[in-house]
């Protein structure tokens, strides 16, 4: 990393961590914290699919995943008695294992066939977490506690969020960490030679595998990591609406990861946070609208593919080169 | 001279068709071996079946003593065959350099999570990936170009592109897929120079594919001529410019005559 | 059982008839159009007001959401899809564009028609009943018929007339088909008009039988991408394949499945993820297309 | 467009956005009363008719000069979000709400929802009218939460009851589409089933919501020749194809649902054969509307061109949000002080003929008073419209 990019990692600490605090403190604006935890959330889950699309994968079933996240954080802490900082990394490894299974599979496939079976595969999740008896079917699961005290040594590293005078900060902090690691993540696989590899798979699959990249463990593995993403994201949304049903992560929500990917710009590490925000954001600010809120927010982003069609960050290509 | 490279009775059949069938011949280390063949006699296939890219119905490739015919592509690769592809064939979004940078992952040491956390290992690596793809690129000529975008390129410089990405790999089997295909008289004369000086300067034994038979004739140390997927005849130019199926085969077809 | 295998024809056509013109779209520009659902709900609507509201015949309806369908599908590829798929540097960004024409039909459709479920009355009364075996309404069965004779009549545009073919000639190679003259812009707006007049024809006909609400859009799209799917994508035969297949597995699977009912569709779904597993390209697919 | 251009339209249109709440007022004080729903897709008919109805009401009261509440006077405002029918989005709706200093909530329309947005609510001190059924939302612990309408898990064993009774029914056959209210709804309706020593002939057949042809799977649920087929949680745009479908396929028993539809609908999409559907609304029969009621539907329609009988179970919520109000107005901003009227609270209802109260009940199903009091209104589909079937009461 050198100085500039140090710097502005510095600068985004210091406006989610302090900035954004300070300002909704001064406008009051404290509904901005659950808007700004979802962003964070969901842009955890987006990262994965942009991970996907990286590797020349169109994934549409990142929500499949996000609802396994939560059922299985809920079910280890409701019925294990679990930690639920413990379940965090659970979820995603669980998540992370059955990709790779059903990944196997259907890495095969390319183009639009991915895409579809994944876009199946959510509604395969959903209609299993309604006939499974662990799951509870229909009725999902409620009154799911908040969670409690992380310490380790003895010192107390999370306090219990059942104790904080606002969990929803507490939350947003905890968002906001996933969030940075994600990313961090991303940013060191794109810009290693791993990243390079999943470029050349992207780029040409079958020149891939001649120059010696086995093609098939490095789908399964990018697959498996975005996987992850998407489980730890459902399980922290479960643990927020301290409720899960097998509606709470349907096709809609497959098709908005892949769409914040697409907006913020599929070429650029930070496109589906951005991505992300500007849409999840846009919903909540529009619904001033009223009932033109849909008519407005579809028809800006249709504009904004006709500007951008390589996304919003496409924005910054004269000026940097391509990032 | 020892076969590097034993191809033997291989077959492939899909459904009903048999696209290759029952061939077998020798590559020698160190020699310029060219298949040749009518449109459609499974040349292509061969290649296929020689870096395994398709399972073989049956028969087998032999690589310095090993069975390669049921590993894994990138196995093979691995071991030093490698197979190069028709210009179209590139990382198209990747500068020239990265193109070949990224072709060097066969000689890579560290793990991929040691790419990830940075190791020192993987420096190495890296710094010597990057030396290794500027000496590729004198090689071949490509100082000009090599911070162009692969898909900006004309098609001369792309075949030079995908032969760089072949070397990168540091291969001792080299498979060419229609080095020659599409290029006017000039561009063919420095092609062949250029895929002599690989073998000659790298060592790498060379095994292509091509329509352009002044070219091969040219470059050729020995030529196997398939034929509806069976090996029709096998021998140094001289003999295969004699040989009547040969000849029978080219003239039966309405593809390009054999030139001389 | 014959009624079992009636129901999967019927379903069949007219899921036939939605695939034909989402996988003729996909196989001309590549784009999998997520608004075809919309597209189809909105001819629905276009049939319901001219045939309810005003008054007229179902003959002038269902000509109706032909053609403002048909307008609708140039003006979509000519002012949106056309210059995007231009500028842009990955051919998937473009499903970004046709997401939001969904979303932007879906308001369209709520502010112009509302939020409730639309059906215009049945056009043929009574019921064909043989012995208790089959059990069919006779409009559906002039709808089974109608979107049969459509679909026959489709292939053959695409067969025997110069357009048909110009645009079979730009979907197997586009820059084959560019050599030989055939103007790609014109014949790319003159292909999704068409795929979206299919859309809007089907609507103007189930509006009859199902009505219509603006909730079966999305749901109705992802049906479609499953039968071109199961047929291969982007292959005229595939898709009328697909779109019948998928109506039999809906009618035998709920019959057969029926003593396990909440799993009939686990199962149909997971059928068809495996299927595709096996045989990536569908049953008659260029693979990878 | 020129990126820069681009990018100042952008902004302009952001700060725009940004400081149109800030234009609002009226000279009346506001009053400010919530819709957490879904108004746009699938599912949009149920917030819509919800919201609308809310607003139709809203403006009329303020027409009249307002809501006296205490010694003063407001105008009602109501604060729409659409969730979309996401719980996630619930949840933003909720805090919105909070943010607005909004302490009334109607909505929202389904169960998963309904759960989520319950931290949010018991944080904030909102009290929320969701039209969703888990007995839990409204049972000890929790408090925030009255239930808006009459459950199915009390209307179904009164319609069971009524057409056993009356009618001679014995067999009873289930189907649900396979999402969690009505699979919810069909499991308790099995329940009171059985609970009458009805036989359930057929309890587990279900349907994705975008089926456009019923008639795979209606035909085993026919198959097993049921008195009474109900259709559990069936939404508006589902209920007259299946009707149809039935009837079809030769059915001629009874059809029932426990939730509200739509006359037109069932018109437009079943005509005749939707003769006797069963199904429970609120009180815009001719037998039971008062002219209150009459002028609403008038109102609604002039406002928003069409009335929705769903409306009908749904003009109910903020009526008793605002009496509750008048009867104690140190509620306004205190739901403490609300709950604790609700156990007393009682008042005319104004939608229905006769001496109909507002009250709270609920004490039966929850153990505590956490449901509005609306008329169990069974009506049948005769006609082209509802008729009083018969009228019931919960507790």
């Amino acid at each position: 990393m050198n100085a500039k990019k140090l710097l502005g990692f510095a600068a985004f600490l210091l406006a989610v961590f302090v900035l954004v605090p300070l300002i909704i403190k001064a406008t009051g604006r404290s509904d901005f914290y659950y808007t700004l935890t979802s962003v964070a959330l969901l842009s955890v889950g987006a990262a994965g699919v942009w991970l996907t699309f990286y590797i020349g994968r169109i994934n549409i079933g990142q929500g499949a995943y996000a609802l396994v996240g939560g059922y299985v954080s809920t079910i280890l802490v409701t019925q294990a008695g679990v930690s639920f900082w413990l379940t965090l990394p659970l979820a995603g490894l669980f998540c992370a294992l059955i990709s790779v299974l059903i990944g196997l599979p259907i890495l095969r496939l390319r183009g639009v066939y991915f895409a579809m079976v994944t876009l199946v595969l959510t509604e395969v999740a959903r209609l299993t977490a309604l006939a499974l008896p662990i799951t509870n079917g229909a009725k999902g699961i409620t009154s799911i506690p908040l969670p409690g005290e992380f310490s380790l040594f003895g010192i107390t590293i999370i306090p219990a969020f059942g104790s904080l005078a606002n969990p929803r900060f507490g939350f947003y902090i905890m968002a906001v960490v996933l969030m940075i690691i994600t990313y961090l993540v991303l940013w060191r696989i794109v810009n290693s030679r791993l990243g390079h590899l999943c470029r050349s798979l992207q780029q040409n699959e079958e020149l891939s595998a001649s120059i010696g990249v086995n093609t098939a463990y490095l789908r399964v593995l990018a697959y498996a990591i975005s996987s992850f993403f998407g489980g730890i994201a459902g399980a922290m949304f479960a643990s927020i609406a301290q409720s899960i049903y097998p509606s709470s992560f349907v096709v809609a929500d497959s098709v908005n990861f892949m769409l914040y990917c697409f907006l913020g710009g599929l070429g650029y590490v930070f496109g589906p946070m951005l991505g992300t925000l500007l849409l999840y954001f846009g919903w909540d600010l529009l619904s001033i609208a009223r009932e033109y809120q849909l008519l407005i927010y579809s028809g800006i982003m249709i504009l904004l593919m006709l500007v951008l069609p390589n996304g919003v960050l496409s924005l910054l290509d004269k000026k940097e080169g391509r990032a | 001279m020892s076969p590097i490279l034993q191809i033997k009775n291989i077959t492939k059949r899909y459904g009903g068709l048999t696209a290759v069938n029952d061939v077998s011949f020798d590559v020698n280390k160190g020699e310029i071996l060219s298949v040749i063949g009518p449109n459609g006699a499974g040349k292509s296939t061969l290649f296929k079946l020689i870096s395994s890219f398709v399972p073989a119905t049956s028969g087998e490739v032999i690589f310095n003593g090993e069975r390669i015919s049921s590993l894994a592509p990138h196995k093979v690769a691995r071991m030093g065959v490698v197979r190069t592809f028709q210009e179209t064939t590139i990382f198209r979004s990747m500068t020239v350099r990265e193109n070949i940078i990224v072709s060097h992952h066969l000689r890579s040491k560290a793990s991929l999570l040691g790419f990830f956390l940075g190791t020192k290992q993987a420096k190495e690596d890296e710094d010597a990936f990057a030396a290794s793809a500027d000496d590729i690129v004198d090689f071949l000529g490509l100082q000009a170009i090599r911070n162009e975008l692969a898909s900006n390129l004309p098609q001369g410089h792309l075949r030079a592109l995908g032969m760089a990405i072949g070397l990168a790999t540091d291969p001792k089997v080299i498979l060419l897929d229609e080095p020659f295909a599409g290029m006017n008289h000039d561009e063919t004369m420095k092609m062949v120079a250029l895929v002599r000086r690989l073998r000659d300067e790298r060592g790498v034994t060379v095994l292509l594919v091509e329509h352009d038979m002044p070219a091969v004739m040219k470059i050729s140390d020995r030529i196997v001529c398939i034929n509806f997927g069976q090996k029709i005849a096998e021998g140094t130019p001289q003999e295969i410019r004699e040989n009547e199926q040969v000849i029978e085969a080219y003239l039966g077809s309405e593809d390009a005559a054999i030139g001389m | 059982m014959e009624q079992i295998i009636a129901n999967g024809l019927y379903l069949g056509a007219q899921y036939a008839l939605i695939a034909l013109g989402l996988t003729l779209i996909f196989s001309l520009m590549n784009v999998l159009n997520f608004a075809h659902g919309q597209m189809y709900v909105f001819g629905g609507f276009v049939t319901y007001t001219v045939v309810v509201q005003l008054g007229l015949p179902f003959i002038v309806g269902l000509f109706a959401s032909a053609i403002v369908l048909a307008i609708m599908g140039a003006a979509i590829e000519k002012f949106l899809f056309a210059p995007v798929i231009r500028r842009s540097k990955r051919d998937e960004s473009t499903m970004l564009l046709a997401a939001g024409i969904a979303f932007f039909l879906d308001a369209v459709i709520l502010l112009a028609f509302g939020e409730k479920q639309r059906g215009v009355p049945k056009i043929v009364n009574g019921v064909f009943n043989w012995d208790m075996r089959i059990i069919m309404p006779y409009d559906r069965i002039l709808i089974g018929v109608l979107a049969i004779l459509l679909i026959v009549v489709f292939i053959g545009f695409m067969n025997y007339s110069r357009t048909g073919r110009a645009m079979r000639a730009l979907a197997q190679d586009k820059m084959a088909a560019q050599l030989m003259g055939v103007n790609v812009a014109r014949y790319s707006m003159i292909g999704f008009a068409l795929g979206a007049m299919l859309a809007g024809l089907v609507g103007g006909l189930l509006v009859t039988i199902t009505g219509v609400n603006l909730g079966m859009g999305g749901p109705t799209s992802v049906k479609a991408f499953l039968m071109i799917m199961i047929g291969g994508a982007g292959v005229i035969s595939g898709a009328i394949a697909g779109g019948f297949i998928l109506g039999m597995m809906e009618s035998v699977g709920l019959t057969v499945l029926s003593a396990y009912g909440d799993i009939t569709y686990l199962v149909i779904f997971a059928t068809l993820m495996v299927f595709l597993a096996v045989r990536p390209q569908g049953l008659m697919g260029k693979p990878w297309g | 467009m020129h990126k820069r251009t681009f990018l100042k339209f952008s902004a302009l249109a952001a700060a725009t956005v940004l400081s149109m709440p800030l234009m609002a007022h009226a000279e009346n004080a506001t009053l400010k009363i919530g819709f957490v729903g879904v108004t746009s897709g699938p599912a949009a008919a149920w917030g819509i008719s919800n919201q609308r109805s809310m607003e139709t009401r809203a403006a009329w009261l303020n027409e009249l000069g307002g809501v006296k509440i205490g010694d003063k006077t407001y105008n009602i405002q109501i604060v729409p979000f659409d969730d979309q029918k996401d719980p996630k989005r619930a949840i933003a709706g909720m805090e919105k709400m909070a943010q607005d200093g909004v302490h009334y909530v109607v909505g929202p329309n389904v169960d998963d929802g309904a759960a989520a947005v319950r931290p949010v609510a018991e944080q904030n001190g909102i009290m929320y009218f969701p039209y969703a059924f888990p007995k839990e939302l409204f049972t000890a612990p929790a408090s925030n939460a009255i239930l808006g309408m009459v459950a199915n898990y009390q209307s179904g064993p009164a319609i069971y009851k009524y057409l056993k009774e009356n009618k001679g029914v014995k067999k009873v056959a289930f189907v649900a589409a396979n999402e969690s209210d009505p699979l919810s709804q069909r499991e308790s309706g099995i329940a009171a089933a059985q609970a009458l020593d009805l036989e359930v002939v057929s309890g587990n057949v279900t349907y994705q919501v975008d089926t456009t042809d019923f008639t795979p799977v209606l035909l085993p649920v026919i198959q097993a020749s049921p008195d009474l087929l109900v259709l559990s949680g069936v939404s508006p745009a589902n209920a007259p194809q299946l009707i149809r479908s039935a009837r079809e396929l030769g059915y001629t028993g009874f059809i029932s649902t426990e939730t509200g539809q739509d006359a037109t609908v069932l018109q437009e999409g079943a005509g005749e054969l939707a003769e006797g559907f069963i199904s429970v609304g609120g009180a815009s029969t001719p037998e039971l509307a008062s002219d209150t009621m009459k002028e609403f539907v008038d109102r609604y329609t002039k406002m928003f061109g069409e009335y929705n009988d769903e409306s009908n179970t749904k003009v109910y919520a903020l009526e008793y949000i605002i009496e509750t109000l008048k009867a104690n107005p140190a509620a306004i901003d205190n739901v403490e002080e609300y709950k604790k009227t609700m156990d007393t609270f009682e008042a005319a209802n104004p939608f229905m003929k006769g001496d109909a109260k507002l009250k709270y009940v609920g004490m039966t199903s929850f153990g505590q008073k956490r449901q509005v009091s609306v008329p169990l209104v069974v009506n049948e589909f005769k006609g082209g419209k509802f008729e009083t079937l018969f009228v019931g009461q919960v507790d």
